[in-house]
């Protein structure tokens, strides 16, 4: 983890998914210690913006300020080699991103018993919470999750939720994009819907240029 | 009467094989030695093919044993998928690399009998032609076992491979006939030079050569099936104690 | 079943044009030969009839290794497994859609390149017959290969590996049918070969692939 | 719709995965218009269980009993083409199983504007909703669910309700398998971890052999 | 950096063997061409050096379909792009690893095609000489085709064509460096210029892939 604390600031981001703009006016201002949930119906625009944030698509408009190489992302698919063992998978992002052990990324999220199993042999759930394990070893301060519940059983959503709470206290951050409840009751919420792009001049003026 | 089916069990199987290796092998030790050693010290030299000759004591019985060697493995695959004894699945994965190895001798003892006969390595002659592809079954059936995980999955699959690739195997012989007569010795085990029957001097050490590399080809399958066996054993122990 | 055939062909379409793709692949083939080989043309009219069968044959497998692969990976394959048709219907269906876009345009553009290789007057209807007599049973074989291959990561150089042994046969006796058709021989034999296979493995092989698919769906 | 009220019978059933029993003793009935939902923890067997239902993998002992050609099975892969419409896809399932005209499911599940567009441009949620949308085309009276609700906003879980309750009123049979409320109280529930394989009986006499 | 380079080792290996089955592909292409050209050892020796090298470049070709697809599909591309490495250096290392699996295995093995094919015994040593100078330019190439055709469904055959037109020069040279040495002639020039393409293509292509894959994950 980074020394000095974090801090990430989005102002007035627009953002759109296949030319179409899909949000604008996004602004929000996040410190060290704090978590952020997105919500809005399917379709809305949570991925689209989490994926800008995590900088893997530019911002039609806005800016978006973060540390550089402070941004961990999780994304509806988990990244796992079906022949890889939980414990060669995380060796490998902790090595990339320079970080040390991975034992306790294991034990904490329970899989310390599928230390052994290759990707391939997981359930939903499992490889699930392998997924989110790879993010304690990124030894990065913002958090970028999409829907990171999925096929969680209760007692997993709420181990997950005391890592989140763990990473906030050390001075990390988190948004989240969710649908169901994920027991942060301390999370600022954002409804997403309200950003929905309507004007013309979320359209770069490119499109203009055919208009 | 005691079925035959009985040896299917691995448990009595492996007890059986037990006290069977140790005998084959040195019963294939013995006939190799003495085909071998006779063939290649008390037989005379060939007017034509020199002292080359003699490498037919090697060549011969692995050209042999790697076509058996198959035909073992699609007898296995074939009580595999009717009948689901296991050890005959282990058995014809054991026997892959047997045969493998068998077609690599015949290959090379070939193509080192060639460079002085024909005075090339390799020449696109039928048999020889025939015999690369079935090289190359081989090394794709062998490529599937290691490749899927499931050991009842590569099972399945292999021996379903293996069934139409004999088949295959088959068309190839007559297509590459088809393709080319070429210049590799008649079939028969009489000739090496055309119509003259092979001496008696040659023929009896290569009958002991070729009992020989069969004993061996057993011993080897006996010794691979029960490594296979070991190996299912290993993951089954591994299995119930996770179960718990 | 005729569904199945056409959602194939148009998911062919889609990708960026199934069709021109083989095709391309057998085109730059039949360059890349004279390069690598040399100009001269009676070298080329030598190697012409073995060249464009294994181009053929090489074009068909390239394609081959994606033909269950992306049904398997989004689960449409345990969808049509349970669906109420036969999964031998689903393999001949694949099959058929695979030679369609694939051996057929193969067919249809092989006198070109023949010209490209300098093939002899003589060998172009040969060609085309042979091809045309063979591609379907590559397209056989090839999908038993695919569906052994079913699910496993990189299948595609083990399918290669499983399946080019298997397509010996047919090259032998297509590549045989247009030599002696090109130097004016009989061609009788070697194409009533190759029907022999062809309807065979149309026959036959379905029912294997069907059985692979089955063991690795479990 | 088969017209016969349709039945789901399940009787000691023991399924495995990767050679390894799972369960054993399953066993439940289910009659026309019932529907049951499977809980149990991560990793506890409930995909292994919903595949030897649909026929996907043989079960190790015990028996399953429905009429031949009944289930409809949704995954947690939805077999979605990137490059086929939603109409498309629809209409290639549709057609698989004899069945008729696509719009009543496209509306049903809320996709008529997405009609046109294609399954690589679709959000999470709206996949999942297309995925769902298949069952109806099916014609089939018992549907098998593997965390059908995955991805969905609430707005969409309860669409998904609804259809789920018409299809039981229409006699039909649901088993499904969530970790969260689907808003189905009429459900039966079932614990799935109850099952879990322990006997050395479940280990079929293969493995013995090689003990 | 390593680490990239060890996993993609380690994820070549568990596959049923990444370093096997290019070779096997190789070997199988040197059995084909016998059966589909004829069995004349003249004919054979006349056009080896050709038919190594283009067996070579489709073998590299094969493997390249997935070298970033099942990265893309499963989403590790995207947490790659994220990490604190420069997408530069996981392209070289992607065809670092390529050819570490394909192109080294392929030159060790060349020669005993070469017997196959009747090579003449005086090009053996510079076929091993001009794949060991060309197959890394193969692979950084086809890298580049991989990253630009990443995220394509049955990409395989459109990486083929924009891939191949870009081997024609490493072929033209390998080639000829083999048929200039097989028939005792210079090979400096054919060797020199092949060392360059594969210095440049190593040098500068990277960044048109890192590229490439930057604009593809947008
Ligand atoms: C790489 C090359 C070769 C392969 C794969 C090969 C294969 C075989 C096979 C399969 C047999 C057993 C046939 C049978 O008993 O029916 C055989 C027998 C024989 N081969 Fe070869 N061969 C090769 C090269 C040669 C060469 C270069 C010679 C030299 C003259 C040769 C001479 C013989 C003879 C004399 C027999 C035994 C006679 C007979 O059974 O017909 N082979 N070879
Ligand atoms: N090429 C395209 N053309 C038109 N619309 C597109 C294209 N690609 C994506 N979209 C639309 O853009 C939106 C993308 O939404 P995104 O994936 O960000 O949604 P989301 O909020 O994450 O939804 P979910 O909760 O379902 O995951 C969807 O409505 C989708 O239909
Ligand atoms: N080859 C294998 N060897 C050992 N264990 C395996 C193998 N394959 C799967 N498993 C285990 O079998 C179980 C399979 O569970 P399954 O996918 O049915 O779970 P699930 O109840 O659907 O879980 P989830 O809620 O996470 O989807 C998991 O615990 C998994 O780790
Ligand atoms: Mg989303
Ligand atoms: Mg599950």
């Amino acid at each position: 983890m980074t020394d000095a604390p974090a801090a990430l600031t989005v102002d007035s981001l627009a953002c759109a998914r296949g030319g179409i703009p899909l949000l604008e006016g996004v602004s929000f201002a996040l410190n060290a210690g704090e978590a952020l949930v997105l919500r809005g119906p399917n379709g809305c625009g949570k991925t689209t913006l989490l994926r800008t944030l995590a900088g893997l698509q530019p911002p039609l408009a806005g800016r978006i300020s973060a540390p550089p190489e402070s941004i961990a992302y999780a994304a509806h698919a988990d990244g796992l080699k079906p022949t890889l063992t939980a414990t060669e998978t995380l060796q490998f992002w902790a090595r990339l991103h320079g970080q040390g052990g991975v034992t306790p990324a294991l034990e904490r999220m329970n899989l310390a018993v599928l230390a052994q199993r290759q990707g391939q042999h997981l359930s939903a759930g499992q490889k699930r919470r392998l997924g989110l394990a790879r993010l304690l070893v990124t030894g990065r301060p913002i958090w970028v999750l999409d829907e990171p519940t999925v096929s969680l059983d209760s007692a997993s959503v709420a181990l997950f939720a005391g890592v989140v709470r763990e990473h906030l206290a050390r001075g990390g951050l988190a948004v989240i994009a969710t649908h169901v409840d994920l027991g942060l009751p301390e999370a600022r919420s954002l409804e997403i819907a309200r950003f929905r792009a309507t004007t013309r001049a979320a359209a770069d003026d490119f499109l203009e240029a055919f208009l | 009467m005691a079925s035959i089916w009985r040896y299917a069990n691995p448990r009595k199987f492996m007890e059986t094989s037990g006290w069977l290796l140790p005998g084959v092998s040195i019963l294939a030790a013995l006939c190799i030695a003495t085909g071998v050693i006779w063939g290649f010290f008390f037989t005379g030299e060939d007017y034509r093919q020199g002292s080359t000759v003699k490498i037919v004591f090697l060549h011969v019985p692995a050209a042999l044993m790697a076509i058996n060697a198959w035909l073992m493995m699609l007898v296995a695959s074939l009580i595999w998928l009717i009948r689901r004894h296991h050890v005959s699945a282990l058995a014809a994965k054991a026997a892959a690399p047997v045969g493998v190895t068998m077609t690599l001798i015949a290959l090379i003892t070939g193509a080192v009998w060639g460079q002085p006969m024909w005075g090339t390595w390799w020449a696109w002659d039928p048999r020889l032609t025939s015999f690369l592809i079935l090289f190359l079954f081989y090394l794709g059936y062998i490529a599937l076992w290691q490749a899927i995980e499931d050991p009842d999955t590569a099972a399945d699959l292999t021996s379903v491979l293996c069934l139409v690739g004999s088949v295959f195997a088959l068309l190839s012989r007559y297509a590459v006939n088809f393709w080319n007569q070429g210049l590799h010795q008649g079939a028969s085990l009489s000739v090496v030079d055309e119509g003259a029957p092979m001496d008696i001097a040659y023929r009896l050490p290569l009958y002991f050569a070729m009992a020989g590399f069969a004993l061996l080809f057993i011993a080897l399958l006996l010794a691979g099936t029960r490594t296979e066996i070991r190996a299912r054993r290993m993951q089954a122990l591994l299995t119930r104690e996770r179960m718990g | 079943m005729t569904a199945l055939l056409i959602r194939d062909l148009r998911l062919a379409m889609r990708a960026g044009g199934g069709f021109g793709l083989g095709l391309a692949f057998y085109l730059i083939l039949a360059v890349l030969v004279p390069l690598g080989v040399g100009p001269e043309g009676d070298t080329l009219a030598l190697i012409a009839p073995g060249i464009l069968w294994v181009g053929a044959l090489l074009s068909c497998l390239l394609s081959l290794d994606r033909l269950f692969a992306l049904d398997y990976e989004d689960g449409s394959l345990d969808l049509l497994a349970t669906a109420p048709i036969p999964l031998e219907g689903v393999v001949t269906m694949k099959a058929l859609a695979h030679w369609i876009t694939t051996g057929l345009p193969l067919t249809l553009v092989a006198p070109v390149l023949g010209v490209l290789l300098n093939l002899p007057a003589a060998g172009f209807g040969w060609l085309v017959a042979s091809l045309l007599l063979g591609t379907p049973a590559l397209s056989v074989i090839g999908t038993f290969g695919a569906a052994l291959t079913l699910g496993l990561r990189r299948g595609g150089l083990l399918l290669s590996l499983l399946v080019l042994p298997l397509y010996v046969p047919t090259l032998v006796f297509g590549a045989q049918a247009v030599v002696r058709g090109a130097a004016g021989l009989g061609t009788a034999t070697p194409l009533l070969l190759l029907a022999g296979i062809t309807a065979g493995a149309a026959a036959l092989l379905p029912f294997a692939s069907a059985a692979a698919i089955r063991i690795n769906l479990r």
